[in-house]
C-alpha cells in the first residue's frame, strides 16, 4: 500500500497544470488583462517548481527560493509595463481585444 | 452563496481526485513507505494544490473577466499556500505582499478602467477553443510525463528547515548582491518606461 | 609545268628554312623555360584599373548634377580622361615589360591580402605577363576610342552620365579580370563585366524587348558561371585543399607557415615565396600535408634528400592556391610531383583534368558565346552599338579564351579538354556563320559573325595553339570594332535603321564609314596580307597539324575543314553586308517618317557621322593595319613577334602540345594557306555577284525557291524556340503529367478523354505563354506564392502567434527526438 | 578550475556596467537640466555618447585585466573574451541607435531624456546577456532589455500601430519569459543549481551515477525528455530574442509600429545579445567539450541538428514572407528573421569556426542593418510613408541616400565585394567545415535563400534606380545623415576587402567560460 505523503512529483505536477492553464489562457482569451492573468500562472507554476524544487534539493542553499523571489519582482515589473500598455492602447483604440489589434498584419 | 459553494465541492473533489491519482501513478511515489496513510498535513496539501488548479480553471475559462480576476487570486493564494508547506515562508509573504497586494489590484485597476462590466455579457470572450484544448492536452501530457517520471535530483526526505528569511537576507546581499542591485536598475527602468507609456502627454 | 615545278621548289625551300627556324627557336625557348618563374615587383599597377574606377564612382555619384551644372562635356572627358590615363599607366607597364629580360617578364603588384581562409589566400595583387599585358593594351586602347566615338554616338541620349558610368565601369571590371593574379580576381572581374554587360545591354531599359535581352545575357552567363566556379572547386580540392584544418593548429601556423617558419608573415602577405617540394606525390597522396612536413622536416630546416626544384635557388611551393603564378609553377617544375598527381587523379572514374577543364570551359562558353549558351549575345545587339563593340565584340567575349590561354599550362594537360573545346569551337563556328548568311539585321550579322570567330579561336586555344588563337583575338578585337562602330556610324546616318534591305548606296553619303569598313571587310575575310588572314590561317593551319593533341589525329583534319567551310561562310556573309548596305541605290525612305524620337534631325537622306565618330573608325582601321606586322610571317622564317612575345606565358604548355603535333610538311601549311585564298576570294566573289548594287535577283530566287530552309537559317534554327520547347515543356509537362495522374485516379476513366484534351491545350497554351520567361516565371510565382501563404499565417491577431509559439516549441521537442 | 571572484573584487571588472549605470540615471538626471535647451536633443546626445565612450574604455580596461576568463560575483557573472567582444558591440548598436534618434523625429524632443536613459539600461541588460553563466543573471538580463524594450515600442504616444506593436510585445514577451523561467525550474531541477557552469559534467556524471545504480532506461528516458523540455522551453526565451521560427511571430508586427530608430536597435542589440547566450547556453553548457569542436551533446542530444532545422526554417520563413512585402519596414522586418537563420547557421555549426562566424556575421550586420533601417527612417520620415512606392526615383531625389541604400541592400544579400559577403562566406564555410550530410544540406538551403533574398532586395534597388519617381520634389536629407550613411557605407565597403583584422577580433573572441 502506498502512502498518499506529497512528494516532489506532487508539487510539479501542480506546477505543470499551472502552466497548461497558463498557456491555455494566453492562446484562447481575447482580452488583454485576462491574457495578463495567463501569464501570471505560468509565471507562478515556474515558481511552484522553483521553491519545490528548492525544498526536496539534497543540499539545500535556498537558491530556488531566491530565484522564485526575483521571479515575483520581475512578475511584478511585468504586469506594471503590460498594464501602462494595456491602458496606451484602451486611450487610442478605446478597446483592449486583441482580436481588433490587428492593424499590423502579413 | 451558490457560486462560493460549488467551488468549495469542486475543490474538496479535485483534492480526492488528486490523492488517489497519487496511488495509481507509480511515478508519483516518492514519499515514506511506513506511517499513516493520510495525515492532516498531507491533506491540507491536497486541498491547496486542488484550490490553485480549480482557481487556475476558472481563470483559463472564465467569461467574465472579474471572475477570472477573482479566480487568480484564488490561484496565487493556494500557490501561496504551498509555499507554506514547503517551508518557504519568506516567498510565501512576499506572494503575498507582491503578487496579491500588488500585481493583482494592478490588474483589477485596469479591468475597471478598460472593460465596462456589466454592460457586455462576455468580457473575457475565448476564441479557437478547440486548438487551444488540444495545445493544453499536448503540453499536459508532456510535463506530466516529464514531472513525473524524470530522475530530479531530490531527497525522499526533505530536511527539516528553520525560518529562511534570514538566511535569504544573507544570500541577497552576499552570494546573489550583483542580481539585487541590477534588479533595480530593472525597476528603475521599467517604472520610467511605464510611466512614459502611459502618462499623458505633456503640454508644453 | 615548268613554271609550276619551279615555284614548288622555291616553296619548299622556304618553307624547310622556316621549319628549321622554328625548330631551333621551340629547342632553345624550352631548355630555360620551364623553372620557377621569376618576377618583378613594381607599386603603380593598381593605378591601371584605377583610373576608370575613379571615373566610374564620379560619373555615377555625381555625374547626374554635373551634366545638369556643366553639359555633357564634363562626364565625356573625365570618362575618356580615366580611360586616357589608364592607357598611358599601361603604356609606361609595357615598356617596364619590355625591358626584362625575356623569361623574367612579370610585373607584379601585390596591395594586400583579402582573405585567408584555411588554404583559401586571396590578395589583392595585380600581375602583368606578356599575355595580360597584350589584353590590358587592347582594352585600354580599343576602349579609349570607343569612349570617344560614344561622345557622338549618344550625343542625343539625356543620361549620358549613366552610360559613361556603366563603360568606365566595365572597363574597371575587365581590367580587375586580366590583371588579377588569382582565381578570386578573376572572378570578381568575370562577375564585373557580367554586371556591366547587363547594365549596359538593357541601357535603354524602358524598352521590354531590350530588358529582356539584358535578362537573358544575365541569366545565361549565370549557368556559366556555375560551371566556371565548380571546377575551380574542383581543382582546389585536387590540389589538396580545405577550407579550414580541422585539427587544432591555428590558423597562423597552417601548413604553410609551418613550411617555412622563418618566413611565416611575409608567405602569408605576398602569396608564396616559400617553397617546400615534394617528389613523392602521387593521386593518392594530397601535397605537403601538415603531418607530412612535420614528418620531413628537419629541425635545422629542409629535411634531408628532397629535391627541391629550383633555378636560381627558388623553391616551389606546393598545395592548394589560388595564384596563376604558383599553379603554373607547381605545374611546370616537374619535380615538384603534383603535374604527376593531377594527370593521375580521378574523380568518380572520371579524369579529373578534363573534369576540370570542360568545367572552366563551361563559364567560357556563356561569357564567350559557345554552342550551347551563345544565345543571349546576338539579343544582347540590344544596347547601344558602342556597348555591342566594345562589350560583345572586342573584350568581354573574349575572356573565355583569355581564361583559356592563360590555364595553358593545365588545359595541355587533358587532351580530352582541349578536344572539347576545339570541337565545340569548329561548331559554333560554322552554325553562327550559316545562320548570319541570311541575316538583314546588319547588327545580327555582325554579332553571328562574332560568336563565329569566337569559335575560331576555341578552335586556336583547343588545338594547343594558343598564340594563334590569342593573335585571332587580338586581329578580331580590331576589325570586330572597326565593323561594329562602322554599322553603328550606319545605323546613325540612317536614322536608326538597321535592316540592310532599307540601306545601299551608302557609299556616296558615307564615304569615310564607306572606307573602314571595306578595310575591315578585307581583313575578317582572310584576303592574304590582311591581319585576319595571318591568325585564322595560323589557327587553321594548327588545326590541320593538331595530331594527338585531340583524342583522335582525323579530328584535327575535320575541324580544318569545318573551319575551312566557315572561313568561305565568313567572307560571304561579310561581304554581303558590305555589299547590301554601301553599293546600289539608297533604298531607304526620303524624310519618309516622323517619329517622336529624340533624334532631332529623323528623315532625310543618309549623312556621315560626326568627326569623333569617324577618326575613331579611321584608328582602328589603321590599328587592323599595324596588327599584321605582330603576325607576319610563320612560313617565311620569321617567328611571328607575338608569339615570340606570348612565349614566356605559353612556355609550360609548349613542349607538351608540341611533342604531340603531327609535323606535317611545310608543303601541306602552303596548301592549306592557298585553300584559305581561294575560299576568301570565293566568298568574296560569290557575294559579289549576288549582291553588287543589288542587281542580281539570285537570292530572292533562291530563298523563293527553298522557303523553308531559308526561313529555317533566317530563325537561327529555332534554337531559341528548341530550348523553350525542350527544357520548358518538360518542367510544365512533368507539373502537368502530375496533374493528369490526379485527375485519373480521382475522377476515373471517364474524365481521362477529357484530361488528355486540357494537357494538350494547356501545354499548347504554356508554349505560347511562357516563351521567353517562362521557367523564371514558374518558379518565381511559385516562390511568391509560398510568401503569400506565410504572410497569411502572419494574422495580426496576437492569440494565433501566442498559440504558434507554444506549440512551436513542443514542435521542436518532438523533433529532438525525430532527429535522432 | 577557473578563478572566482567575490563581490569586492569583482567590482574593479565591473566598471562598464557601473558606468552604464551611472550613466543611465545621470542622464536622466542631465534631461531635467537642459528640458528649456532648444539644442537639447544634441546635449543629450552628446551626453550619452559620453557615457558609452566612457563604457568602452572601460572595457577595454577591464578586458586588460584579465586575458584569461574569470567568473565574477561568486560566479553569477564572467568576464571572457565572448564577453567582452559582445559588450563592445551593445556599446556600439546603442551608439547608433542614439545617434540616429535625434534627426529622425520619431523621437518627440521632450522624451529624448528618457529614450536616451532608457536605452543605456538596456546596454546594461545586453551586456549581461553576454556574460551571465547563472540562469538568475540570465533572465535579468533579458527581463532587463525586454522590459525597457516593452515601452521603448509603445514610444509614439498617439500612434496606433505604436501601441498595438508594444501590447503585442509585451504579451508575447511575457509568456516567452514565462516559457524561460518554466524551462529554467525544470533544468534547476535537473541540476540541482542555477549555475550553468559546468552542467555537461554534472549531467553526465548524474547519468553514470543513474546507471550505475541500475535505474530502468525508461527513467533516463524521461530524464532526457525533461532535459529536452527545459532547454527548449529555455531556448524559446533566447529564441523570441533573436526572433526565429518558431518565435518569430511578434517581429514584424512590432518592427513596423515602434519608432525607426528603435526598430533599428531591436534589430541587432538584443538579437546579438540573443545570439552570446544561445551559444553559451548550447555549447558552454549542454555540450561536452572534444577537442575543437563543441558538438558533443549532454545525453547525445542533437543540438547541432535541430539548430540546423529551425535555422533552415527561420530564413525560408523570412525571406519568402518578405517577397510580396510593400512597406520597406516591415521587408526589413522579414529579413532581420532570415538573417537570424543565416547566423543560426554559424550556431548549427557547433564548433569555434561557427562560433567564429557568428560573432563576426553580427559585427557586419550591425553595420548594415543600421544603415538599411536608417535610409527607410530617413526616408519615412521625409516623405510620410514607407512603402516602396516612395522608393521608385529614389535615385533622383535622393541619390547620396539610394546609393548607399542599395549598397547595404546588396551587402545584406551577401553580394562581393561587401561586407555582407565576408561574413556569410564564414557562416558557410563553418557548415561547410564540419561536412557532416545534415550540415551541407543546409548549407545549400541558406544558399538558396539567399538567392531568393536577391529577388525582394534588387526590387527595391530597381525602384530607386529604374523606375520613375511620383513626384519630382526632392528629399533634403541632413548633413548628419548622410554623414553617417557615408560612415556605414565605407565600413560595409572596407569589411568587403578588408577585414582579417575583424576575422581575427571574432576569432580570439571564441573563448567561453566554463568550456575548455
Amino acid at each position: 500500500m502506498s502512502q498518499l505523503a506529497p512528494g516532489l512529483p506532487h508539487f510539479l505536477v501542480v506546477g505543470a497544470v499551472l502552466f497548461a492553464l497558463g498557456t491555455y489562457t494566453v492562446v484562447t482569451r481575447t482580452n488583454a488583462v485576462g491574457i495578463l492573468m495567463g501569464v501570471e500562472l505560468i509565471l507562478n507554476a515556474a515558481n511552484v517548481n522553483f521553491v519545490a524544487f528548492d525544498r526536496f534539493n539534497p543540499s539545500p542553499h535556498l537558491s530556488g527560493q531566491v530565484f522564485s523571489l526575483f521571479v515575483i519582482v520581475l512578475a511584478a515589473a511585468e504586469a506594471a509595463v503590460a498594464l501602462a500598455i494595456v491602458l496606451a492602447v484602451y486611450l487610442n483604440t478605446k478597446t483592449i481585444d486583441v482580436t481588433e489589434a490587428d492593424t499590423l498584419r502579413e | 452563496m451558490k457560486t462560493v459553494a460549488g467551488y468549495a465541492t469542486v475543490i474538496v473533489m479535485t483534492a480526492a481526485l488528486f490523492a488517489e491519482l497519487t496511488m495509481l501513478v507509480p511515478g508519483l511515489h516518492w514519499g515514506p513507505s511506513e506511517g499513516p496513510l493520510l495525515t492532516v498535513g498531507d491533506a491540507v496539501f491536497y486541498l491547496l494544490a486542488s484550490v490553485a488548479m480549480v482557481s487556475a480553471v476558472l481563470v483559463a475559462f472564465s467569461k467574465s473577466i472579474l471572475y477570472s480576476a477573482i479566480a487568480l487570486l484564488g490561484a496565487l493564494l493556494g500557490a501561496g499556500g504551498l509555499y507554506v508547506l514547503l517551508r518557504a515562508d519568506f516567498v510565501a509573504v512576499t506572494q503575498l505582499l507582491i503578487y496579491i497586494g500588488g500585481v493583482l489590484v494592478l490588474i483589477l485597476f485596469a479591468v475597471m478602467l478598460t472593460s465596462r462590466i456589466g454592460q457586455a455579457s462576455a468580457t473575457n470572450p475565448a476564441t479557437s477553443v478547440v486548438a487551444g484544448l488540444v495545445l493544453l492536452a499536448a503540453l499536459g501530457a508532456v510535463l506530466g510525463f516529464a514531472a513525473a517520471e524524470a530522475p530530479w535530483k531530490g531527497a525522499a526526505h526533505p530536511l527539516e528547515l528553520e525560518a529562511t528569511a534570514e538566511r535569504i537576507g544573507d544570500l541577497f546581499l552576499g552570494h546573489y548582491l550583483v542580481a539585487f542591485e541590477v534588479i533595480s536598475l530593472l525597476l528603475l527602468a521599467t517604472l520610467v518606461g511605464a510611466v512614459v507609456v502611459a502618462r499623458k502627454e505633456i503640454k508644453e | 609545268m615548268d613554271l609550276l615545278c619551279h615555284v614548288r621548289d622555291f616553296v619548299l625551300a622556304a618553307a624547310e628554312g622556316a621549319g628549321e627556324a622554328a625548330k631551333h627557336g621551340e629547342g632553345a625557348a624550352r631548355e630555360a623555360a620551364l623553372g620557377v618563374q621569376a618576377f618583378k615587383r613594381v607599386g603603380y599597377l593598381w593605378l591601371i584599373p584605377f583610373f576608370p574606377m575613379v571615373g566610374a564612382i564620379v560619373n555615377a555619384v555625381v555625374g547626374a548634377r554635373l551634366q545638369k551644372r556643366f553639359g555633357k562635356s564634363v562626364v565625356t572627358n573625365l570618362a575618356i580622361g580615366a580611360m586616357a590615363a589608364a592607357f598611358v599607366t599601361a603604356a609606361v607597364a609595357f615598356v617596364d615589360l619590355v625591358g626584362q629580360p625575356e623569361h623574367e617578364r612579370l610585373l607584379v603588384n601585390h596591395l594586400w591580402n583579402m582573405f585567408t581562409a584555411g588554404d583559401v589566400q586571396a590578395n589583392l595583387t595585380f600581375a602583368l605577363d606578356p599575355l595580360s599585358m597584350m589584353m590590358v593594351l587592347i582594352i585600354t586602347f580599343i576602349g579609349a576610342l570607343i569612349h570617344v566615338y560614344s561622345v557622338g554616338y549618344m550625343a542625343e541620349d539625356p543620361d549620358t552620365w549613366r552610360f559613361f558610368a556603366y563603360l568606365n565601369l566595365f572597363v574597371f571590371s575587365m581590367l580587375l579580370l586580366v590583371m588579377g593574379d588569382n582565381f578570386v580576381l578573376m572572378f570578381f572581374g568575370w562577375e564585373g563585366v557580367g554586371l556591366c554587360s547587363y547594365l549596359l545591354i538593357g541601357f535603354w531599359y524602358k524598352d521590354i524587348d531590350k530588358a529582356k535581352a539584358a535578362v537573358k545575357a544575365f541569366v545565361t552567363n549565370r549557368i556559366g558561371d556555375f560551371g566556371f566556379v565548380l571546377g575551380l572547386f574542383l581543382l582546389f580540392w585536387a590540389l589538396g585543399g580545405q577550407w579550414e584544418k580541422r585539427s587544432v593548429i591555428p590558423p597562423h601556423e597552417s601548413r604553410w607557415a609551418l613550411a617555412d617558419p622563418a618566413h611565416l608573415y611575409e608567405a602569408r602577405a605576398e602569396a608564396g615565396t616559400t617553397y617546400v617540394a615534394d617528389p613523392t606525390l602521387s593521386p593518392q597522396t594530397p601535397p605537403a600535408t601538415y603531418a607530412e612536413v612535420e614528418k620531413l622536416a628537419t629541425p635545422e630546416g629542409w629535411r634531408p634528400g628532397a629535391s627541391i626544384a629550383t633555378r636560381d635557388g627558388g623553391k616551389v611551393r606546393v598545395g592548394p592556391t589560388l595564384s596563376f603564378r604558383e599553379l603554373r609553377d607547381q605545374i611546370a617544375v616537374e619535380s615538384t610531383g603534383v603535374k604527376n598527381r593531377l594527370t593521375g587523379l580521378t574523380f568518380f572514374g572520371m579524369p579529373l583534368l578534363a573534369l576540370v577543364g570542360i568545367l572552366l570551359f563551361v563559364g567560357a562558353t556563356a561569357k564567350s558565346a559557345q554552342i550551347p549558351l551563345y544565345v543571349w549575345l546576338p539579343d544582347a545587339m540590344a544596347g547601344p552599338t558602342p556597348v555591342s563593340a566594345l562589350i560583345h565584340a572586342a573584350t568581354m567575349v573574349t575572356a573565355g579564351v583569355y581564361m583559356v590561354a592563360r590555364l595553358n599550362f593545365l588545359f595541355a594537360l587533358s587532351t580530352t579538354a582541349m578536344t572539347v573545346i576545339a570541337c565545340t569551337g569548329a561548331a559554333t563556328a560554322l552554325f553562327a556563320a550559316s545562320i548570319g548568311f541570311v541575316q538583314n539585321d546588319i547588327k545580327k550579322v555582325l554579332a553571328y559573325s562574332t560568336v563565329s570567330q569566337l569559335g575560331f579561336m576555341f578552335i586556336g586555344v583547343g588545338v594547343g595553339a594558343y598564340w594563334a588563337g590569342t593573335y585571332h583575338l587580338l586581329t578580331h578585337a580590331f576589325f570586330k570594332a572597326c565593323l561594329f562602330l562602322g554599322s553603328g556610324s550606319v545605323i546613325l546616318g540612317c536614322h536608326h535603321e538597321q535592316d540592310m534591305r532599307k540601306m545601299g548606296g551608302l557609299k556616296k553619303y558615307m564615304p569615310l564609314t564607306e572606307k573602314t569598313y571595306l578595310y575591315a571587310c578585307i581583313a575578317i575575310s582572310g584576303f592574304p596580307l590582311a591581319n585576319g588572314f595571318f591568325s585564322k590561317d595560323e589557327i587553321l593551319w594548327k588545326a590541320f597539324d593538331a595530331g594527338n593533341n585531340l583524342a583522335d589525329p582525323a579530328l584535327g583534319k575535320v575541324i580544318w575543314l569545318v573551319g575551312w567551310v566557315t572561313a568561305l561562310g565568313t567572307a560571304f556573309y561579310m561581304w554581303r553586308s558590305y555589299y547590301l548596305t554601301f553599293t546600289g541605290e539608297y533604298r531607304g525612305g526620303h524624310g519618309a517618317h516622323e517619329s517622336g524620337d529624340a533624334h532631332g534631325h529623323h528623315g532625310g537622306l543618309p549623312h556621315e557621322s560626326p568627326r569623333s565618330m569617324t577618326w575613331v573608325l579611321a584608328a582602328l582601321a589603321v590599328g587592323c593595319f599595324l596588327t599584321i606586322f605582330l603576325g607576319l610571317w610563320g612560313p617565311a622564317g620569321v617567328e611571328p613577334v607575338l608569339e615570340r612575345w606570348l612565349e614566356p606565358v605559353l612556355a609550360p604548355s609548349h613542349a607538351l602540345v608540341a611533342a604531340r603535333g603531327a609535323h606535317e610538311g611545310p608543303l601541306a601549311e602552303w596548301l592549306l594557306m592557298a585553300a584559305s585564298v581561294a575560299v576568301a576570294f570565293g566568298g568574296w566573289a560569290a557575294a559579289r555577284a549576288l549582291y553588287k548594287d543589288a542587281k542580281s535577283t539570285v537570292p530572292a530566287t533562291l530563298a523563293a525557291k527553298y522557303p523553308r530552309l531559308h526561313r529555317w537559317v533566317l530563325d537561327k534554327y529555332y534554337v531559341d524556340e528548341a530550348y523553350r520547347k525542350t527544357v520548358l515543356a518538360a518542367i510544365w509537362a512533368g507539373a502537368k503529367a502530375c496533374d493528369l495522374f490526379d485527375r485519373v485516379v480521382v475522377d476515373g476513366a471517364v474524365n481521362a478523354a477529357a484530361a488528355v484534351g486540357r494537357f494538350v491545350c494547356d501545354v499548347d497554351g504554356a508554349i505560347d505563354k511562357y516563351l521567353v520567361d517562362g521557367a523564371v516565371n514558374f518558379v518565381a510565382d511559385g516562390a511568391l506564392g509560398f510568401g503569400r501563404a506565410l504572410r497569411r499565417v502572419q494574422t495580426g491577431r496576437l492569440e494565433h502567434y501566442l498559440y504558434a509559439a507554444v506549440a512551436g516549441a513542443l514542435a521542436v521537442v518532438l523533433l529532438t527526438f525525430l532527429v535522432q | 578550475m577557473l578563478p572566482v571572484l567575490n563581490n569586492a573584487d569583482s567590482l574593479a571588472y565591473f566598471w562598464p556596467e557601473m558606468i552604464l549605470t551611472a550613466g543611465a540615471m545621470g542622464v536622466f538626471l542631465f534631461d531635467l537640466a537642459v528640458a528649456k535647451s532648444p539644442r537639447r536633443i544634441l546635449w543629450l546626445t552628446v551626453a550619452s555618447l559620453g557615457v558609452l565612450a566612457a563604457a568602452a574604455l572601460a572595457t577595454s580596461h577591464v578586458a586588460g585585466l584579465s586575458p584569461t576568463p574569470i567568473g565574477l560575483f561568486n560566479g553569477l557573472l564572467v568576464l571572457d573574451p565572448w564577453a567582452v567582444f559582445f559588450k563592445y558591440l551593445s556599446w556600439a548598436v546603442t551608439a547608433l541607435a542614439i545617434l540616429i534618434a535625434g534627426p529622425s523625429l520619431e523621437v518627440a524632443s521632450e522624451r529624448m531624456g528618457e529614450y536616451c536613459a532608457l536605452l543605456l539600461a538596456v546596454a546594461v541588460g545586453m551586456s549581461l546577456m553576454a556574460s551571465s553563466t547563472d540562469m538568475l543573471m540570465m533572465v535579468i538580463g533579458v527581463e532587463l532589455v525586454s522590459m525597457v524594450s516593452y515601452a521603448l515600442a509603445g514610444f509614439k504616444k498617439h500612434d496606433r500601430k505604436s501601441s498595438e506593436a508594444a501590447l503585442k510585445y509585451v504579451v508575447y514577451g511575457g509568456v516567452a519569459s514565462g516559457m524561460m523561467l518554466f524551462g529554467m525550474s525544470y533544468l534547476y531541477g535537473l541540476l540541482g543549481t542555477t549555475n550553468l557552469v559546468g552542467t555537461a559534467a554534472r549531467m553526465n556524471a548524474q547519468a553514470a551515477m543513474l546507471a550505475q545504480a541500475g535505474v530502468a532506461a525508461s527513467v533516463a528516458g524521461a530524464g532526457r525528455v525533461a532535459m529536452v523540455v527545459a532547454v527548449v522551453l529555455v531556448l524559446s526565451g533566447v529564441g523570441y530574442k533573436i526572433a526565429s521560427v518558431p518565435w518569430h511571430m511578434w517581429c514584424p508586427d512590432v518592427y513596423e509600429g515602434a519608432p525607426t530608430p528603435f526598430t533599428a536597435f531591436l534589430s541587432v542589440g538584443p538579437k546579438a545579445a540573443g545570439f552570446a547566450l544561445a551559444v553559451r547556453i548550447l555549447y558552454g553548457a549542454m555540450s561536452v567539450s572534444g577537442g575543437a569542436d563543441l558538438a558533443t551533446a549532454v545525453a547525445d542530444v542533437p543540438w547541432p541538428q535541430v539548430v540546423g532545422v529551425i535555422a533552415g526554417l527561420t530564413m525560408t520563413v523570412g525571406n519568402f514572407a518578405a517577397l510580396n512585402q510593400t512597406n520597406l519596414k516591415r521587408m526589413l522586418a522579414y529579413s532581420s528573421i532570415a538573417h537570424a537563420g543565416y547566423i543560426l547557421m554559424g550556431v548549427a555549426a557547433a564548433s569555434e569556426t561557427g562560433s567564429q562566424s557568428v560573432a563576426l556575421y553580427l559585427v557586419v550586420y550591425l553595420f548594415m542593418n543600421l544603415g538599411a533601417f536608417l535610409v527607410v527612417g530617413i526616408v519615412g520620415r521625409l516623405s510620410g510613408s514607407e512603402s516602396i512606392f516612395e522608393y521608385r526615383g529614389l535615385s533622383a531625389r535622393a541619390p547620396f541616400a539610394a546609393v548607399a541604400f542599395a549598397v547595404f541592400l546588396f551587402s545584406l544579400t551577401g553580394l562581393p565585394p561587401l561586407a555582407g559577403f565576408v561574413g556569410k562566406f564564414h557562416l558557410f564555410k563553418a557548415l561547410v567545415d564540419r561536412g557532416g550530410s545534415w550540415q551541407i544540406t543546409l548549407a545549400i538551403v541558406g544558399l538558396l535563400n539567399s538567392a531568393v533574398s536577391l529577388y525582394y532586395y534588387a526590387r527595391i534597388v530597381k525602384a530607386m534606380f529604374l523606375d520613375k519617381p511620383h513626384t519630382e520634389e526632392r528629399i533634403a536629407v541632413p548633413a548628419s545623415y548622410n554623414l553617417l550613411l557615408g560612415a556605414l557605407v565605407g565600413l560595409v565597403l572596407v569589411f568587403g576587402v578588408y577585414f582579417d583584422g575583424l576575422r581575427q577580433l571574432a576569432g580570439s573572441s571564441v573563448v567561453l567560460f566554463g568550456h575548455s
